[in-house]
């Protein structure tokens, strides 16, 4: 369900399946471990597999960006598929987290402090 | 009527998308576009999980009831627990109200946006039921 | 028991996939091997087929309950019709019987060969009930 | 659920989607209105889009098979999937009906009348 990997001072972690309330708990864990283990700041969040998000789901995500925020960092997604896609623009999540189209734009642009929705 | 199912299960968090499915399974036989499954799934997704969290307080011991009917164009769903039941629903719909400091109060709003109609039955100690109906857009 | 569901149709040929469909997403939450998940549809298809063709002679009108029942390394499946019932089940059993000259007779020897046992209850006007239990290869 | 072809005497029958009892009404018509309409003496079932075959899907094949062989003609399949050999193979249906790799090969194999299981 989640794979990761830092690169510097950003948290890369590709997310798998479907995210609802079976999921939800693990991967929560599993992104806040991440955060707690590594001197991170950023994180992406790459969702080209992941094929459904429902509202539980959803509050995973923005649970981590206010973690973030709150610690100066940023989150930012790509791999939006469709039914995901959907449930970020209606919540109003893309008005705030920044989407990128690949992990390098994404990544430098984290460096650069150039990330912005 | 087309056809339609009634499914029975406990309230764990793995058979939302065992809901899901089946229910993506009916509405499949109407041969919709992908934009519409997915907006389905979406939606029993919402309302199934409430059932879990809320009528149900995560608890797996109660029993969530989905029965999906397929008209010529169009489908109904509802989807019913027999759990603590909601005293305000107008309330409970307003977008981003939750009553759980750690859930984002989207679930009414979603299922909203992704259905045509949907509406709620619930009264406390006596459980919630929603029924979501969606048209289909005329093809082929 | 870790999860089970209880599903109820009308007795029509495009919820022989709905029936499977189901079954085999219950089944998934064990992580089974492509080949037992393939026997257990294979199996939950013949039953309802039966329950069908046999018990309500292809009319719509009846309905078939399917249950299913996860245990840690196990599945067992329930196929319920109140149709026509059976009068000689060891019979019915056999392989290459069958009572309809168009088929072939080897729905329960399939559901034999998928499933680790196949349970028939049945009588004349009452019904059938097949209950099949498969056992999944321990792994991990 | 069914493309039909003619390369001389034969009729190559390409096969999509699950083969139920659901299908197997249409894809029993479909066969038998080619057959008579054709001046065919063989069929070739390609299945390898066909992911899923029960009894009563194996019941048109075994059909096709009989009423080929009371004219002289010959059923062939290719491109099984899993799921499909194994009720081919459980049935005894592929101790009667010959398997080929390639569509070229089972087409050859007819012409040259060298088809045998
Ligand atoms: N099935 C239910 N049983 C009891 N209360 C419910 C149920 N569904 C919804 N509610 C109440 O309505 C509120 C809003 O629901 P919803 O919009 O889905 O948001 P969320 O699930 O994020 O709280 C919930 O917080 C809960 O108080
Ligand atoms: N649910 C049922 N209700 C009534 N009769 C049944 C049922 N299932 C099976 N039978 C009887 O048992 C026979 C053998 O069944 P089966 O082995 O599945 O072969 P087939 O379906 O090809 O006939 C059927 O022909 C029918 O007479």
């Amino acid at each position: 369900m989640l794979d990761l990997e830092t690169v510097g001072e950003v948290l890369v972690a590709k997310l798998r399946g479907e995210l609802d309330l079976k999921t939800a708990g693990e991967l929560r864990q599993g992104l806040d471990r991440a955060l707690d283990g590594f001197t991170v700041r950023h994180l992406v969040l790459d969702l080209e597999n992941v094929s459904f998000m429902d509202s539980t789901g959803l509050g995973v995500v923005l649970g981590r960006y206010k973690r973030l925020a709150g610690a100066g960092g940023k989150l930012v997604v790509l791999g939006l598929q469709p039914p995901v896609r959907r449930v970020l623009d209606l919540s109003g999540v893309l008005r705030i987290v920044p989407e990128f189209n690949t992990l390098k734009q994404a990544v430098e642009a984290l460096r650069r402090g150039e990330a912005s929705a | 009527m087309l056809n339609r199912f009634r499914l029975e299960f406990p309230s764990r968090a793995e058979n939302v998308s065992l809901a899901r499915v089946t229910v993506a399974a009916l509405a499949s036989q109407l041969d919709p576009t992908i934009e519409e499954l997915d907006d389905i799934k979406g939606a029993v997704s919402e309302a199934v999980t409430n059932g879990i969290i809320h009528g149900f307080g995560a608890s797996p011991e109660g029993t969530i009831v989905v029965e999906a009917v397929l008209y010529g164009d169009a489908i109904e769903i509802y989807v019913e627990d027999g759990g603590k039941g909601i005293k305000d629903v107008p309330k409970a719909m307003e977008p981003e109200f939750s009553s759980d400091p750690e859930r984002l109060g989207l679930g009414f709003s979603f299922m909203q946006s992704f259905m045509d109609s949907v509406q709620v039955d619930s009264a406390p100690g006596r459980g919630t039921r929603v029924i979501m109906r969606k048209q289909f857009a005329p093809r082929h």
